[in-house]
This record gives C-alpha cells, structure tokens and sequence, in this order.
C-alpha cells in the first residue's frame, strides 16, 4: 500500500463537501487509514506564517471597512478580522493539504491559542491602567510613609494651587489591611484547614461530610456584603450577650476583629476547598508508611500529611487571601472608615485599601478637583496588586522550600 | 500648610476670652458654661452622610488641631446607616441629610436621656441643576413644571418649546436630553424630588431617596459619579450638591414667584428661612421642613440641610465636652466660612448660630 | 496488513539520561516477539519508541533510525499520529475509555476521524473485533453498558479489541498480564496466539513463563546498575534464550539467578 | 502485652473530635448566617402600613414586585459573564495542560491567577473608565445589524454602562476562577486514558475531546459553578459599571437593570435599621443566597447524574 | 525480639467481598517465609492482616484470630497501633517521607511518635539501623539530604532501616523489590538474610527464584478467578514446594503454566 500513496492527489479521504458525502458507503477504514508516513504534518513555519498572513490581511480588511474620511487603527476591528482570517486560513489550508481529522485540530488548536490570547488582552489591559496613573501617584512624597489625618479639601486645593504636590498616604491602610486580613487567616486557616481534614482522613463520605462539603459549596456563594451585614450584626449581638453576663468587653462593635469575622465567612469555604484538594492528592502510600511504624493518625495527619500537602496548602490559603484582600463593602460596614494608623484590631476604626480606593475614587476629597483624589486611588491600587503579587510569591517561595523533594536521578 | 489658617481665625477670635479655642469662644459669647476644645481628648466618632464629608474633614482637622489632643473620624456611611450607629452607642454624633423619624427620636431617649437627641442644621447646601449641552454657555431660565418634565423624560430634546418658552433669544440646539440621576439611595435625590413634588404638578411621584425606577435614564454611584458621568455626555443634566458642580456646566436658574433665581448660597439661607421647623422632637431642636413651593422673592428651594445629630445627655462627661466642643466649633462662623469656601454651602444665620449654641449648651453628662 | 520492524542503532533519552543505549533488532511480520529482562532495563521505554509513544512523555527523545517495513518513522515530515495509527499499543493497566460504552470503545478509533457509517457496519466491525478479541459471548448482551464495568481481563480484552478494530500493522502490548488474575491471563495468552496469524505482535513481559508460552522470538534487555542506560543483551528465537543463551547474563537471568 | 495505652488512642480520638468539631463549626456559621437572613427577612413581608402602627400585615406581593426584577438582573449579567469567561476559561485551561511548552504553563498560570487578585473595586473603576467608552461603537453596531433582535433593541447607550457591560467586566473577574478548577482537573486527566486515545492514532484535539472533556466535566461544572457563585455575588464593580434602572429586554440600553448585591450596596447605606426598607434590603439578600442555594444544588444534580460514565474510577 | 505467628481460620473481606478465604498458618519466629501466588490472590491482603494494617482501608475486616507468640492482635481492647510498633512493614514502592532527610526518615518511628532523645542516642540509632539495612556507608556523608534524593534500591533499605529502627518482633515486606533494578534487589535480599537473624520475616514476592533465594518456608495462594475468594493452598518448605509440592496447583504454577 506505501506505493500507491506518494501522489499528490487529493484522495477520497481528504476530500470534504459534496464528493465526501457520496462515498458515504464507503470503508469506514479507509477513512482511518492514511496513505503514507510522511506529508501527513504541517510544516513548523506553517502557523506562524500564517498568523502572519492573517495580521496583514486583517490590517487590510480594517482599513476597507474604517470610514475612509479620517482614518484611525480600530484595534478591536483589527484583532477580530486576523483572528478569523488565521482560523479560517489554518483550517481551510490544511484541509486542502492534509485531511479534514487535520484540519478540526489545527482549527482547534488555534481557537485554544486565540482563548489563552483574549485571556491576556483584560489583564494586560487592566495593569496597564493601574500602572500608568499608579505609578505617578505612588512617587508622591510619603505615600507609603504618612497616613490621611488632616488631608481635606484644602489639602488638594494647595496641591491645585501649586502650592505642594499631592498629600497623604496610605501607611493606615495598608497597615488596616495587613491586621485584618492577618486576623481573618488566623479565624479561617485553622477553622479550614480541620474541616478538610475532618472531609479527607476522617469522614467516609457519611451525610455529615456531604454536608459539610455541600454547605461549603453554598458558603462560597455568600454575596459579601451580606457576609459584611452578618459580621456587623453578629458582633453587636455577641458583644451585648457578653456584656450583660459582664465580660469586660470593648464598646462598639464597629472594629478590625468585626471585619476580620466578616472577611472569614467569605474566606472559610475557599480554604477549605483548596486545602480539601491538597490533603487529596498526599499519596496514601506516605500515611500506610507512618501507620506501620506505629504512629497514631493524629500525628500522622500533623507531621506527615500536612507538612507534605505544605505548598498546596500555602498556595490555598494565598489564594484565600487574594480573595479577601480586595474586599470593600464589608469592611466598610464593619470597620469603619479611619484616616489613621490604628493598630489595634479590638478597638477603633481601621480602613483597609480597598476601602481607601473606593471612597477616594467615589468621593474626592475635593469637590471640584479630583486629580489628587484619583492619583491616589489609583496608587492604592497599584499597592494593593503588589501586594498580592508578592504574597502570591511567597506562597510560591514557601511551596518550593516545603515542597516534597523530587527523586533526583 | 494652609489649615494654619483655621488656626490664625481661631486666635483672632479667641483673643476676647482666655481659651484660645474657637468653639469656647464663640460658646463663652452664648451661655459662656460650654465645655473647650483645648479640654478635649480621646477618640471619637460620628457617621452618616456622605454630603457632609468634605466639610466635615475640614472641621475634624481644625478642631484636633486646637484640642488637647483629641481624634475624631467620620465615616460616610450614608444617612441612614449615620443615624442606626448613632442610636446604638457607636457614634457621638451622626451626619444625616433626613431628620429623625419619630421613632428614631423615640429610640433616642433611651440611649440619650430623657430629651433624646436633637438635630443642628450644620450644612445647608444648594442643589444645582447642572446642564451640559455644546453650544449653552450661559444659566438656563427654567420653572419646576419644565424641571419635572425634563427629569420625568417627557422633554426629550434641548429645544423643546416648553424650554425655548423660558429662554427667548437663546439659540437651543437639538442634542437629545439625556438625563443622569443618582444610582444610590441618596439625600440628594430625596430633597431633589420633594422640590419637584411639591412645586409641579407634573411629577407623579413621592418624594424618595430611590430614584423612581420607572423613569430610565443613565446614572452613576455617588456625586462625583454624576458629575463625572454628565461631564462626559453631550446633552446631560443632572442634580448634585452645588459645590461639587464644576465649570463644565451651566446652572439652572429656577423660577420662583415670577423670577429666576440663580443658585447662590444667600439664596438657599433664604429659603430655609423662609422655612418652618419639624415639631414633635426634643425641645432643644432645630429639623427644618423645607419649604418646596415658596414664592417670596430670591429663595432659591431646592436645598438640603444636613444636620449633625447630637445626644442631650451623654453617658460621659468626656462624650459630653466633646460633642459641646465640636458641636460649638462646627456652628460657629469660621467653620461655616470654611466649608462655604471649600464646599460651596450656605453658612448658617446668626439667629440659628445662635440657636444652635443655646441647644448645644444643653448638652449634659448623665 | 502487517510489518516488519527494524531498528538501527536507536538510543532513547529522558531528557540528558540515556534510558536505552544502541538497540539493533529485526522483527518479523506475522511473528510474536517477547522483551524480558529486570525492572528499569528500558523494555517499556524501548517498546514505547516503536510507535513514538514516549514523544507524549515530557524530555523524551530518540536517537537512530526506526523503520517500518522500509519507511523509517523518525524521518522528517512523519507525523506521529499516523505512526500510532499503523502501530496500536496495549498497555499494562486496562484503560478502557471510562465515559464510553463497551460499543463505542471499540468503535473509539473510528469516531476519531467523525466517519459516517451506517449502523450494520458498525455493528459489523464491534462483533468482528470483540470476537478477535475472544470477548464477544461474554459481552454481547451489555454492548451499552460502561466498559469499566467488566472485570479487569475483560477489560484488557477489550482494549485490544479496540485496538485490533483500526486494523494496525503491529500490536504492541507492554505486560498486558500483569495486572490480571491466572484465568484472564490464559485468556489473553490464547488471544495472542490467534493475533498473529494476522499481526505483527510485540509483547513486553516479567514473566519468563509467558515469554516461553507465547512468543517465537526473545530479546533480553539489561541493566548495570541505577542511572546506567539499559541495553539489549541477546536476541534470539525463545528456545534458544531459555534453553541455550549465548550471553552469561541471559544464562543467569533466565535460570533464575536475579531479576 | 499487645493491649494499647490508653493516652494516645484518647489523644487520636479528642484530634478526630476536634476535626469533626470544626466541620460542624462551619455548617453553624452558616446557619447563623442563613438565620440571620432569615429572621430579618420576616419584616419585608410581614409589616405595618405605612406609618401607622398596629396595622401588621403580609405584603409579600409588594416584596415580589420589588425583587423579582433584581433576580432577573442578577441572572442576566450572571449568564453574560459565563457565557464569555467559561469557553475562553476552558480553553485558557486547556492551553495550560495540554498546549503550552511545560516549561511555560506555570508561568500563565500564575498569570491568569493574577487576574483573580485584583480588587473588584480596579475592576469597577477599569470597567467605568476604559472598558464601557470602548464597547459603545460595539453597542451601535450590533443595535444597528441585530436591533431587530430584542436584547440588541433600542436606542443603545451612550455611555456604554450596560448590562452587558458589566457582565463582560465579570467575565474577567471570573474567568481566572474557572481556569484554575479547570486547569487542575485537566492536569489530573489519567495518562492511561490519554495514552490511550493517542496510541489509537487520536490527534490531539481528538485525544481531548475523548478523555479530557468527559474526564473534566464535573469539575468544568463546579468550576462554572464557582464563577457563577462569584457573578451572582459581586457587588462594587457593578455599583461603578452599571447604569442601572428597571428591568428591559435590551441589554445594550443604559438605565436598564441592575442585580441585586449592588442594589444592596447602593440602598444600604441610606436605608435605617429596623426600617421596612432595610428588612427588604436583607430579604433580597436572602434571595440571592436562596439562588446561589440552588445553583449549587443543581450542579450537584448534574454532576451526580453522569457518575455511571464518569471518569471517577 | 522476635515472634511467632500463628493464623487460625482467617478470611478477610472488603465490604461484602471475601478477598481471602480460611487460611491457616503458623510462621516461626526468626524465619523468612514467603508468600507466592498469581496476581490478586489476596497475598498483600493477607499480609496486611498481619499487623492490622489493612484496617486503614475502607471497608476491610476480618474474622478469625490471628496470635503474635500468644496474644490475639484481634482480641477484644488491643490497640492496633502497638499491635504495628511490634510487625512492622516494607512495602511494595519505597515510601521514604519527602519532607524529611535520610537521618529524619531513619528516626521517624521515634521523631512522629513525639519522643525526646539526645542527640547522641538518635546517632548511635541512626547509624545502627542504617547499617542494619546495608546502607550506612552509602549515606554516612549526607544524613541531611533527603531521603528522595536516594536511588530506588538505596530508599527501599531506607525504609526497611526506618523499620529496623523502631525493633520490631517482625517484619512484613511487600514485594519490596518489584520496582527495583537488578542489582538493588541483590542488594536488599542479601540484608534479609541478616536480618532473618533477628527477626521474623515475611515477604510477599511475584518473583518466584527470588522466594526460592530467600524463603526458609513459602506459601503459595491462588485464586479460581475474579471474584472469587483467594486461598492458600499449599504451606511448606521452600525446597518442597519448588521441587515436589503435594498440590497440583502449586506445580503447575511453580513450573510457570500460568501466572
Ligand atoms: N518518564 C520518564 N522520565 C524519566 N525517566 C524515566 C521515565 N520513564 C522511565 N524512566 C527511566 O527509564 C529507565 C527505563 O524504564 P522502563 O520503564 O522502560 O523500564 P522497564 O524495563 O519497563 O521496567 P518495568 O519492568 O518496571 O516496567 C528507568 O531507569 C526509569 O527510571
Ligand atoms: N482496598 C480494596 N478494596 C476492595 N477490594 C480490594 C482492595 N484491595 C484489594 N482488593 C481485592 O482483593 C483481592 C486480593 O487483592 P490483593 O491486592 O491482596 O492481591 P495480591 O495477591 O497482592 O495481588 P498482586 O500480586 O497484584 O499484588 C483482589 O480481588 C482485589 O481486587
Ligand atoms: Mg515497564
Ligand atoms: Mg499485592
Ligand atoms: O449626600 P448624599 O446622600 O446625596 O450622598
């Protein structure tokens, strides 16, 4: 059969539309079956090539559709036009080429390529906003260094004025958002981190631990300014019950431990469903290990299973913590709103930089004058993604030093 | 920096007594027994609308500054929210655009004595109706009828004749009317449909915080939201605090008995004086029902007053200096002078400062 | 409807770790061909090279030339797809496709290609399969139940007759027994023997016994130690490596001496 | 001599108590939480007329009239953003595991996951000031070729603050979300069942689409579910996106719709405590979690429905 | 230090499922005993029965007694973690602890149970079970590193050094060389013979020479097929059942005609 194949000709096989649906009939293996080893494969300039042809053509395209009076590059019209043109190029060549089997992976191959691209396009877009004002307000003088206190609408007026730059600084909100976010981890890893152990080493899948995972499941769908509602409302009420039994309690409820607790609901399930995974995937082999040297499984889940799941634990919680983090509503029904430092999370006001961002995006200190106001929106902004870049990057550095050696050969 | 100032009147005035305080000073002319700034310290909280917010910055950091030490947050969490922290120990004081409901005021007495809590009318600020239309460069004449119908939707483009009718010789172009209202519950909305409530008869709907729902029309979060959103609109109008409107607007002028009155902060302090007082409250207090439909000569109606909301009985007498304190300095002259300057509000009357200060000095520790 | 395998001096490599070092053999068409030899020698990594398997393996390379009758499958412009489609594999755990029918498993190689074809075909191709595989009387009446459901021999056979439905050249099977209790293991090996009437059929086993019941050729793989590549040390028709081994490590290995 | 000493079997005891203890703590959290709603709640539809007291009475009409256009807002943007972010997410996902260099694959994940920390309120802001401008060319386009269609109908916004615009604005925020579900249960696809489909002489796509995609459906589903559990939930970037009104068929209109976490937020702080506007701004809020309740239970159903054919064993 | 077992009328089930049927044995102490048999005939269960280990699976029971010298280990109040301190296991895949190093693995039975000891006896332990697997001076120099970093062959004497360590009365071993490569699994049967000074042994191999090598005594466990219970079948010297079992069975899978 390998002589009759080096041709050329397109043969039943590759030949899609009208001709392939008379040979309806025929073997199913021929079908199957190719008809040599090689010619089978696109080149590896092919895609580039292309995208290439496609970019161009797309450009084309864009320029005959634009309105011809004042030209501009319509970017979105430009990328739609090269993704089809590359679609429908990739496709159609190598079902001419090759075969249609072929064709179907080269075409999805790229709609794979094209969804990891438009993926990009938000992310690229949305630092790129951030960045560019940011990074101005964050070379304020004192940005990271001074607090709110005294900053007012005369304050941006002088800035208007000339009179100085732009005043303030964040130091109380990141500092806010440092302690309640700390005291949420410290409410929720624990409290998580024994569920998904109660759901992985202990429950054999009885009505409690579907209950439990069920209920996780709807936990992570609490809108969170109900969890804010919740945590405010609950504190209050705790708080009173307290102290009509006389417990020396503080006296408001509006503080950082109450928007920790409310942060908690909201961060409870993604812990649990994150370590939940971690504990899954330690090999058992490890836990049939520890049991026959006689340790007892508590001490086996302590030392062996979770210093094994580490990493995946820590990556988890960071992710747990990336959720919470840039929470507003709740913490503004919680907390309050603080123009400085505080450091103490069982007494007084503390804002957070979400809080920060919202409220001098949505309500500038000035009336009339909002640059100030929105630099250091935007500043925040790029502080707070920083810092859930770098916690993200712990969790990374954590993960690499925990993480289980691989058998080096 | 430049809040030395509030400190340099504060001498001036000072000067006439021994406290160098301002509030002292202005409370030692009235009953002469109100507690200091200088004697003031600890922490402190009030809450509630967000209207008050640029003022009341400028007041918190003038006040710490002449206080022994005091430090005082405000958080706009919104009027209602203000007035629910209030009546639960959280606040000293709340910020609210509305008046307590007499429930609120019968809730009040058991958290703030017998008298319950009374409300100082601390911010008086006009409602501009903001236009943003290429090719008006100058104040639109309208009345409410038209106002009403423009917001209801009914006017649907800037040369309707119920506008032209208002403003002859000026040359309206066609750009359809899109109007930008409020997307959260606001005290703005509130008094801005109760005015037009209650001066035409076109708009069929109550007066409320919500933005009826059947008219459709854009709108943004917040005031800075509005304004920044109509800013961006050919043909926009909207509503906001006077003071936040910048200079890409023309202002409406609204008639009122035969002419129109052009919104300035002497004609808002008309028309609340042309108003009468909420009854049913604590002795010593000052809630205004606005008068809508007014028609003496210069009152410019739609405003809102946004009170601060005080305890007559504290459970502290630390709580109790402070809220005569800054209650005092927030009344008094400069204070008024200095949110007028920064936030384009109406400085209250004398007779009301001096009503105010006579309220305040009822302030007790319990 | 089936092909001789070559080999020429083909190492393979995991990424820098040479797994398989200068393998020469000739395989016949129509002949069973068993790889023995200890844990680690490189017999999967080398069968795997014999359809370009191991490519799905991250690092993994060949050096050499493989040839398949007379085209040599690392030759340039070869697509790897249609190398498996000539050469099927078997593998040591039954991997049946869990979300499919007993039916459509054996059908899997032809829905790939989305071919149309009328149900009597179909049904025609499922019987003639699943009886090459000697599973049809077994199955016949749960043709639509989940193939996980069979027991675990029933499974293997199942796989090969998904396998045997593609009509390959070559069957490449890597200790398809070991995971399989003492009666399917018969059942499998009958099967083998009636494969190769038809199949070029390479089988990769730890059982000297199966390699001595099932195959006309042996080719002994080796290892010297962990980290050392493994190599082919004998290859010879299976009397003679049981009986009469050239090589002194053949001689140890099949008389039991390690492994 | 074999019998065991009594400490340590206590101590593995009191640690599986302890384990079991803070399960049960969660499932009381969230009855906390469902109770407070739920107490709350009762004011929205059992109240005095207005002002007068002592008229108690149900309004549950009142409150349906005024929620159910909510749910119907909430649902809608919900839809929009899954129906953008979880293709593009399942083939983000999809590049990860099976496409990209391994090398690499770490790296865009760790990309993509950026996007998922990213405060809602950059979101809120990035969609009001770059993103809604942007789309209102799109927006008359598709009013003038498809305005015949309903929801592409009327006069489309001119500020781009739609409902769709949201809904693209939580596309993103969602779609790291379902990438990351995906890309695991991609990842956990057994090499067996792979190795199978390629030896049969499967293309790539082919290979996916035999073992990948049956493998991975619970998992794409509870990821999806998870997404939607964030849209239905997220409040300040559709405060700031969204120009919101009454309920409409366009969704390209302005002063159209609105969900109801950021009806919430918008209400919330004007609204007293104890006031029946408040108990209504709860109710709804027991809505949603009523809705997200059943979303959940329904992925379940459909989870549950294929485990005969489901790669689980 | 040393016991010997004794299993009277022992079936085992997963569930519902008889995986292993009546056996009845009687290992002595300070013995190496193997276990033959085809795959899935319930060898690994049986063992696993023997320190209780398989009570870690869901589902598994067993009923009859099983005695250690005198004591049931399934007698009423028995704690199966003490009844694991003194049988300790090996398994089929070495399983040293990755987030541990050498010397951490070797002390683990001490370090997991919270036990305080000073630096000097933790050496004196270490260097005593490492060198009572054979592996002391492979590792002296790099106690720190860890213990995955080893070869299979070097890990599987870890683990078995990280059993040695604890002293038990009797070691069970799983296949403990099928993964390993030819000259570690010499390696590891050369310290069963060491070991067998000490303790009792028992080792469950596929690898018929490698029983052959090592086993004093050997036990040979068949199956009739999927789903039916595994039994033992024949129980006696290694020499007999290799070159003249009483069962016929036995012969036939001893001679390799099946399995
Ligand atoms: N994916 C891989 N990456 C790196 N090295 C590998 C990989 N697979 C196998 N190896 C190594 O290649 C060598 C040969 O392994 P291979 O699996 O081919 O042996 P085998 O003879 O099939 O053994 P067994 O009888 O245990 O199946 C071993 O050293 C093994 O560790
Ligand atoms: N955890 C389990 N749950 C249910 N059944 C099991 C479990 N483990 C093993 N079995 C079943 O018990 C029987 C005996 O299995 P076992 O693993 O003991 O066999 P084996 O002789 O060790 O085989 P191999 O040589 O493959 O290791 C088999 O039928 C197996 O399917
Ligand atoms: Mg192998
Ligand atoms: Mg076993
Ligand atoms: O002051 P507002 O309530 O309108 O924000």
């Amino acid at each position: 059969m390998s002589e009759s194949t080096r041709t050329k000709t397109p043969t039943p096989a590759s030949v899609d539309g009208p001709a392939g649906a008379l040979q309806e009939e025929q073997d199913p293996t021929e079908l199957l079956r190719p008809n040599s080893l090689t010619g089978n494969i696109q080149p590896r300039w092919f895609l580039p090539a292309c995208a290439a042809a496609a970019i161009v053509l797309g450009f084309a395209l864009m320029v005959l559709f634009a309105d011809n009076e004042e030209f501009s590059i319509n970017w979105a019209l430009w990328f739609i036009f090269a993704a089809i043109i590359h679609l429908a190029l990739a496709y159609f060549i190598t079902l001419a080429r090759i075969n249609r089997r072929k064709a179907t992976d080269m075409l999805w191959r790229n709609v794979i390529y094209l969804a990891f691209v438009l993926a990009l396009l938000p992310l690229v877009s949305v630092i790129m906003s951030v960045a560019i004002v940011g990074v101005q307000g964050l070379t304020n003088a004192g940005f990271l260094t001074s607090d709110m206190q005294g900053i007012n609408a005369s304050a941006d007026a002088g800035t208007q004025d000339g009179e100085h730059g732009v005043l303030g600084g964040i130091r109380h909100a990141i500092i806010g958002s440092l302690i309640i976010t700390v005291v949420a981890t410290l409410i929720s890893v624990p409290v998580g981190l024994l569920t998904s152990i109660y759901l992985v080493e202990y429950s054999q899948g009885g009505p409690l631990s579907r209950a439990i995972t069920f209920f996780v499941d709807v936990m992570t769908g609490i809108p969170s300014i109900v969890a804010g509602l919740f945590g405010a409302a609950a504190m209050t009420t705790f708080l009173s019950l307290a102290d009509s039994i006389g417990l020396p309690v503080p006296g408001r409820s509006t503080m950082g431990v109450t928007a920790a607790i409310a942060l908690s609901v909201l961060m409870i399930p993604v812990v649990v469903r994150t370590t939940e995974e971690m504990l899954r995937v330690v090999p058992n082999e490890l836990r049939e290990a520890s049991y026959a040297l006689g340790v007892r499984k508590w001490r086996t889940i302590l030392k062996v299973v979770i210093p094994t799941a580490i990493s995946g634990i820590a990556a988890g919680v960071t992710l747990a913590i990336a959720r919470v983090i840039g929470e507003t509503a709740p913490i503004l029904l919680t907390a309050g709103f603080a123009t400085r430092v505080n450091w103490n999370p069982f007494e007084g006001w503390m804002t957070t930089l979400p809080v920060f961002i919202y409220q001098q995006f949505t309500r500038p200190l000035h009336p009339t004058y909002h640059d100030p106001s929105f630099q250091r929106a935007w500043a925040a902004a790029l502080v707070l993604i920083l810092i859930v870049m770098a916690l993200n990057l712990i969790a990374r550095i954590i993960a690499t030093i925990f993480a289980p050696k691989k058998t080096g050969r | 920096d430049d809040n030395g100032d509030g400190g340099n009147d504060a001498e001036e005035n000072g000067s006439t007594t021994e406290n160098g305080a301002n509030g002292g000073g202005e409370g030692g002319e009235a009953g002469g027994d109100l507690a200091g700034a200088e004697d003031v310290s600890g922490d402190y909280y009030g809450g509630g609308a967000s209207s008050h917010e640029t003022a009341m910055l400028e007041w918190i950091f003038a006040f710490e500054e002449q206080s022994g030490g005091a430090a005082v947050e405000y958080a706009s969490v919104g009027s209602g929210n203000g007035r629910s922290g209030f009546l639960s120990g959280e606040y000293q004081f709340a910020g609210s655009d509305a008046a307590m409901s007499s429930e609120e005021y019968e809730e009040s007495t058991s958290q703030c004595g017998p008298d319950g809590a009374f409300h100082l009318p601390t911010y008086i600020a006009p409602i501009g109706v903001a236009v943003n239309v290429d090719g008006i460069d100058e104040n639109l004449n309208l009345d409410a009828d038209t106002l009403a119908s423009i917001f209801s939707g009914e006017i649907t483009s800037w040369d309707d004749e119920a506008i032209a009718e208002h403003n002859e010789g000026v040359d309206l172009p066609s750009t359809p009317i899109t109007v930008v209202h409020r997307q959260d519950n606001s005290g703005t909305t509130e008094n801005f449909t109760e005015y037009l409530e209650q001066a035409s008869s076109n708009w069929e709907w109550e007066a409320s915080g919500d933005w009826p729902s059947e008219i459709t029309s854009e709108s943004a979060e917040g005031t800075g939201g509005v304004i920044g959103l109509a800013a961006d609109i050919d043909g926009a109008v909207t509503y906001a605090d006077a003071g936040r409107i910048d200079d890409n607007f023309v202002m409406v002028n609204v008639e009122v008995g035969g002419e129109y009155t052009e919104l300035s902060p002497e004609a808002a302090a008309t028309a609340v004086g042309a108003s009468d007082r909420v009854e049913g409250g604590a002795p010593n207090d000052m809630a205004f029902e606005i008068a809508r439909d007014t028609e003496e000569l210069g009152a410019y109606p739609i405003v809102q007053i946004a009170y601060t909301i005080w305890c007559n009985e504290y459970p502290s007498q630390e709580e109790a200096d402070f809220a005569q304190a800054f209650a005092a300095y927030i009344v008094s002259e400069d204070a008024q002078n200095l949110a007028s300057d920064l936030a384009g509000s109406a400085p209250i009357s004398d007779e009301l400062r001096d009503e105010a200060l006579e309220a305040i000095s009822q302030i007790s520790a319990g | 409807m089936s092909k001789s395998i070559t080999a020429k001096n083909l190492n393979v490599y995991y990424g820098d770790f040479l797994a398989v070092e200068g393998v020469n053999i000739e395989i016949a068409a129509k002949s069973v061909t068993a790889f023995i030899g200890p844990s680690g020698c490189g017999k999967t990594t080398f069968l795997r090279t014999l359809n370009r398997m191991h490519e799905v393996l991250p690092g993994a390379r060949v050096e050499g030339e493989l040839l398949l009758d007379d085209d040599n499958i690392y030759g340039p412009g070869v697509d790897p797809v249609t190398v498996r489609t000539m050469v099927g594999m078997v593998f040591q755990r039954p991997n049946p496709f869990p979300t499919m029918s007993i039916r459509e498993n054996v059908l899997a190689g032809y829905k790939l290609n989305g071919a149309r074809m009328s149900t009597s075909k179909a049904d025609e191709i499922v019987e003639t399969a699943l009886r090459g595989a000697n599973l049809w009387n077994e199955v016949k009446d749960r043709l639509d139940k989940p193939g996980s459901g069979l027991s675990g021999g029933q499974q293997q056979r199942l796989c090969i007759a998904r396998t045997v439905a593609v009509k390959p050249d070559v069957i490449l099977m890597d200790e398809p027994c070991s995971a399989l209790d003492p009666i399917s293991t018969l059942a499998i090996e009958d099967l083998i023997s009636e494969l190769k009437k038809e199949y070029t059929i390479v089988i990769v086993t730890h059982n000297m016994q199966q390699a001595a019941r099932v195959s006309e050729k042996t080719a002994f793989f080796n290892i010297a130690g962990t980290g050392k590549p493994g190599k082919m040390i004998e290859y010879a028709d299976t009397t003679t490596i049981f009986n009469n081994p050239s090589n002194e490590q053949t001689e140890r290995y099949v008389s039991g001496k390690f492994g | 001599m074999v019998s065991g000493d009594k400490a340590g079997a206590g101590l593995d005891r009191g640690f599986a108590g302890l384990a079991r203890f803070a399960g049960i703590g969660i499932l009381i959290i969230l009855a906390f939480v469902a109770f407070f709603l739920v107490y709350n709640s009762w004011g929205a539809i059992y109240h005095d007329q207005d002002g007068q007291a002592d008229t108690a009475s149900f309004h549950i009409g009142e409150f349906l009239s005024h929620a159910w256009p909510l749910v119907i807002g909430t649902v809608i943007v919900s839809v929009i953003a899954l129906l953008i972010a979880a293709p593009i997410a399942i083939g983000v996902a999809l590049y990860i595991s099976h496409y990209a260099p391994p090398r690499a694959s770490r790296t865009i994940g760790y990309i993509i996951d950026l996007l998922a920390a990213i405060p809602s309120v950059v979101y809120g802001a990035w969609g009001m000031t770059f993103l809604a401008p942007t789309l209102v060319p799109f927006y008359g386009w598709l009013n003038e070729y498809l305005g015949f269609i309903p929801i592409f109908g009327g006069a489309p916004s001119p500020t781009g603050r739609t409902v769709i615009t949201a809904g693209v604005v939580l596309s993103v925020m969602v779609l790291p979300i379902i990438t990351s579900v995906c890309r695991e249960i991609f990842i956990q696809t057994p090499k067996l069942h792979e190795e199978a489909a390629l030896a049969l002489g499967a293309t790539r796509w082919e290979m996916i689409k035999m073992t990948v995609l049956p493998f991975a459906r619970g998992g794409i589903i509870s990821g999806i579910m998870l997404g939607l559990g964030r849209a239905l939930g997220e409040t300040m970037a559709v405060v700031l996106v969204l120009s919101s009104g009454p309920i409409a068929w366009s969704i390209i209109q302005s002063g159209r719709h609105d969900t109801i976490p950021s009806n919430i937020a918008s209400n919330f702080p004007e609204s007293r405590q104890g006031s029946v506007h408040w108990h209504e701004l709860i109710a709804i809020g027991l809505v949603l979690f009523i809705i997200t309740l059943l979303v959940n239970m329904i992925a379940r159903w459909i989870v549950a429905r294929h485990k005969e054919f489901s790669g689980a064993n």
